[in-house]
């Protein structure tokens, strides 16, 4: 697999230059580090602060959401690797306005290890820490595990929903609230034509067969779910929104958001084709499309696939989906 | 009895840093078939950064050992900062204030960092993790030392064990972590964390089993 | 290679289908076709209307540009395949406010042809038509045959500029003055790893050798302008940088704009490092980067590969950059 | 003097939406070597789209053609769109006065149609284009007639120009359109648009002289 790369043992670091450069508008770095970026205009005094993060390879995310109404701080860790807890409690000490930190990522082992160890060292700085886990991929265990989930492209919303809360200026618990409300509601399935290739060794860590996908993959180029034979774009999403309808219990009438995302290398024209058979099994049941994105929002390197995220509104849900925010890869006004 | 010197024994975790870096692509290979792909890059890069600090440091097991946890705990992030992290900074917390390091004190290090690595990680064995090598490794050094074997004798039933348990994950279906997911498609694989834990305690045990006197 | 697909020969109606639902806020078909769609709020009577257009595989281009203070209407094509003059005499039509229509679009065969037709039977209909032609690819002709270069990925420039103008209130000699003075001081240059792939063979046209890179790569899948050995992302950088440098007459102090487009399936995390070599060279010059974009913005279907442009600006064309702007893909306020 | 009739024969461009229809994915595949891969694509789209317009419609030649060249023009863009759409309207205007149809009325068609792709896209032979077979068509046709050849020996001599015409592309290289930025790379292959411009212009012929009286 071809990439522009230097030294591959090196590309988080350039990558940050580039990011912490072209991004300079929205980010700067926390004491100098590119591991703890913050929002130029995000944190302020009385306003909960939110810290978001996770490992690289899944730009945008995380660090196209930081800004003005959505994340004040982002720790960065390794490819597909947490951050280690110091970057984190940085973040959390540039967010702190006084009136504690929300910490918001997704349910990953490593992740879930290196926030909690940052979270006890916050708390002990003086800092109030809650956190929700997003675990929004239905494909990763089934509903009697919902808690077990992984979190994948539906962190876009529920990043958005998080930092509208703060920004709002709402308590802590109420941010913590209405951020795990929008976690239950957010439904994500993926599905991978090919494995995405780490820099270090550009080669897939294991192959899809020509005729094959990987049907509930995760976002860090592990093996999905299952491997079935390929379908059609309009029967892969049936069995995706299936599997939605299955668990989201809306009625007609009913508004949800909409996020078709690319895992990395699979383009826009093949993302509305997807688009457009979600739009039609939403319209036959009678739900509405509030809002929707289309693109490359949480990718998984250079991975062929794409997610289909359904988030279930309602009307405080909507209500902080079009607040205000400015960030590198998401401007809503 | 056997014991060996605290003092000076730290070029073993440069030699542990070593074996982990020459076997960086065969860790994220392993990785790579039900995880991620990135153990073997993270490790590396862990353990090469602590082997950098005590190049010509002259340091002691107990400071290389604390060296090396604190460096992954605080620069590697990963499951593997947290877990291997604790589990070297507990090691060097129990042979610390020792000076000659003997069976007892071996065994209690060991469980002290499988203690840590419970503490944060709460996984079981079965579980298809490093806990699969490092369980039955301690298990064995301490059921070799109860049965009046020597301290060497108990290092070598150590590395064997974990070396043991390592490939007993092949048949395991994964409970915990990011292959878990994949159900019955993990099997048939090792572990990537039990296959770096078995070079781990071998490299450990072997270092030490070198310099008994 | 693999891809979400219904019925290939149907890929644009599909892709069309998807776009239309999605962007419904920025986009109206015009008298029901999808392949001619005008910007829900954009033409407007007195206001010289912005008309592009070309080939579809290259999305966002050229749909995503399409709303309030950007183009007023898009000519949608087959992929890679100019539309035919009858959608883009509609789109004249539905932009035309009676100060004249602006057609841009970039240089090919095909496009030339059937827009100039359709300027025709649009000043029959009485509506005013003046055309720039966009020819920002430094690496397709030398540079004393700069007007038969191809337009590339620096549409996304001087599309902005256009429709920047014509928001302005300027007249339709001033709106076609200023878009090329946009053309003429932008420069683009791309390399490709991996071509693309056509929906409907799913094959790639050619191929590229393993330790091979084609530079000098336009929007449409075909070859390069030379095959060389891949290179490092700092090495490729800077051999388009030189080309850039070589043409364009910049000055310590100048303020540039600076693109790092993928073409379709290289990742954000590369194209970072890319940028952050652009702006080192920039740096270096005393050249100030007054804004970037980072990620896909003018692509070929899934192709592996970057292109990287350079909008050298003066006072007028920076506040026409900086003009608000409310489309699907680009929202400046 | 041989002459083929205007009414119905308008299956001639039925049989030549077939021919272009079959040869979708060859010229799609002769595109991509040095273009854009989408001749064969669009213009099975376009001819297949003015096929089913003239199912069982009992066409004159000259309606077929006009049906072709407009549904050429106004429904499917690129290069092929305005320059075959010009030439086959121009060749059905040039005949569709015309109820038997002569070796003159041939000629002057073809030369309409020429003239129709040389006025809108500014090509020379030598481009490499389809004008590399169109224009020694032309000429092999004319120059038959001169020497007194009959029409049906100037329909093989058209049709066996246009196919030399198409070959010699391959040594030319690209001067105009997409595949000049190639440069020298271009040579080699053959143009696209030289190969489906034999293949209508043999069927077109073919379809004449099967119909000769
Ligand atoms: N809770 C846990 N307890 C013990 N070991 C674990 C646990 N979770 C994961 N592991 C070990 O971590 C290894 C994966 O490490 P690594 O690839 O570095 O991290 P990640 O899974 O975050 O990418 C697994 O092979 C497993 O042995
Ligand atoms: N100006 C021109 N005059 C005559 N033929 C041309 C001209 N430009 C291009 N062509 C022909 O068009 C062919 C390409 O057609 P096609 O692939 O359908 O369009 P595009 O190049 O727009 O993708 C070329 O092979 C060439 O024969
Ligand atoms: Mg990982
Ligand atoms: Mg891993
Ligand atoms: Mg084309
Ligand atoms: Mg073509």
């Amino acid at each position: 697999v071809k990439k522009f790369l230097n030294n591959p043992n090196e590309v988080v670091e350039e990558m940050l230059d580039g990011v912490v450069k072209a991004h300079e508008k929205y980010l700067k770095p926390i004491n100098g580090s590119h591991r703890a970026l913050a929002a130029r205009s995000g944190p302020r005094p009385e306003k909960v602060g939110l810290v978001i993060g996770g490992g690289t390879g899944h730009e945008p995310c995380f660090l196209g959401y930081v800004g003005k109404g959505l994340a004040d701080a982002v720790a960065v860790g390794n490819i597909f690797s947490s951050p280690p807890p110091d970057p984190i409690v940085q973040c959390a000490e540039a967010a702190s306005g006084g009136a504690g930190v929300l910490f918001v990522y997704g349910n990953y082992a490593g992740d879930v290890m290196n926030f909690e160890m940052a979270a006890e060292i916050a708390e002990e700085k003086g800092i109030r820490v809650q956190t929700v886990l997003t675990t929004d991929d239905i494909a990763s265990s089934p509903i009697e595990d919902r808690e077990g989930r992984r979190g994948v492209a539906g962190n876009f919303f529920i990043f958005k929903i998080a930092g509208a809360a703060c920004d709002r200026g709402l308590s802590l618990e109420a941010c913590a609230a209405v951020t795990r409300k929008a976690n239950l509601r957010t439904y994500t399935m993926g599905v991978a034509l090919e494995p995405g290739a780490m820099p270090q060794t550009r080669r897939h860590n294991f192959e899809i067969g020509p005729e094959d996908m990987e049907v509930g993959m995760g976002i860090h180029g592990e093996p999905g779910v299952t491997r079935e034979r390929i379908r059609s774009a309009d029967e892969i999403t049936d069995s995706v929104m299936d599997r939605v309808f299955n668990e989201m219990k809306a009625a007609p009438g009913d508004r949800v958001a909409v996020l078709v995302n690319s895992f990395g290398a699979t383009p826009l024209m093949e993302l509305y084709i997807l688009f457009r058979r979600v739009q039609q099994r939403l319209a036959a049941k009678d739900i509405l499309i509030e809002a929707n994105w289309i693109g490359h929002y949480c990718t998984s390197l250079d991975m062929v696939g794409a997610s289909i995220t359904i988030l279930h509104l309602d009307q405080e849900l909507s209500e902080l989906l079009h607040h205000p925010c400015e960030t590198a890869f998401l401007k809503i006004n | 009895m056997q014991t060996f010197e605290n003092a000076k024994a730290g070029d073993i975790v440069q030699a542990l840093a070593e074996r982990i870096i020459e076997n960086r692509a065969y860790l994220s290979e392993i990785d790579g078939k039900i995880g991620d792909g990135d153990h073997g890059v993270n490790m590396a890069k862990g353990f090469g950064l602590a082997a950098e600090r005590l190049k010509d440091k002259d340091a002691s097991l107990a400071e290389a050992l604390e060296t090396l946890g604190t460096v992954l705990m605080t620069e590697i992030g990963g499951s593997m900062g947290p877990l291997y992290g604790v589990m070297f900074t507990e090691f060097a917390e129990k042979i610390e204030a020792v000076d000659a390091i003997d069976a007892t004190a071996y065994s209690r290090m060991l469980h002290a960092g499988l203690e840590g690595i419970q503490s944060i990680g709460s996984a079981k064995v079965g579980d298809k993790t490093l806990l699969d090598s490092f369980v039955p490794a301690v298990e064995a050094f301490d059921a070799a030392i109860a049965a009046g074997r020597s301290f060497a004798e108990a290092l070598e039933a150590l590395t064997a064990a974990a070396e043991a348990g390592r490939d007993s994950t092949r048949d395991l279906v994964a409970k915990i972590g990011r292959a878990s997911r994949l159900g019955e498609r993990s099997l048939g694989v090792l572990d990537a964390g039990a296959t770096s834990c078995a070079i781990i305690l071998r490299e450990l045990s072997g270092g030490a089993r070198a310099r008994l006197r």
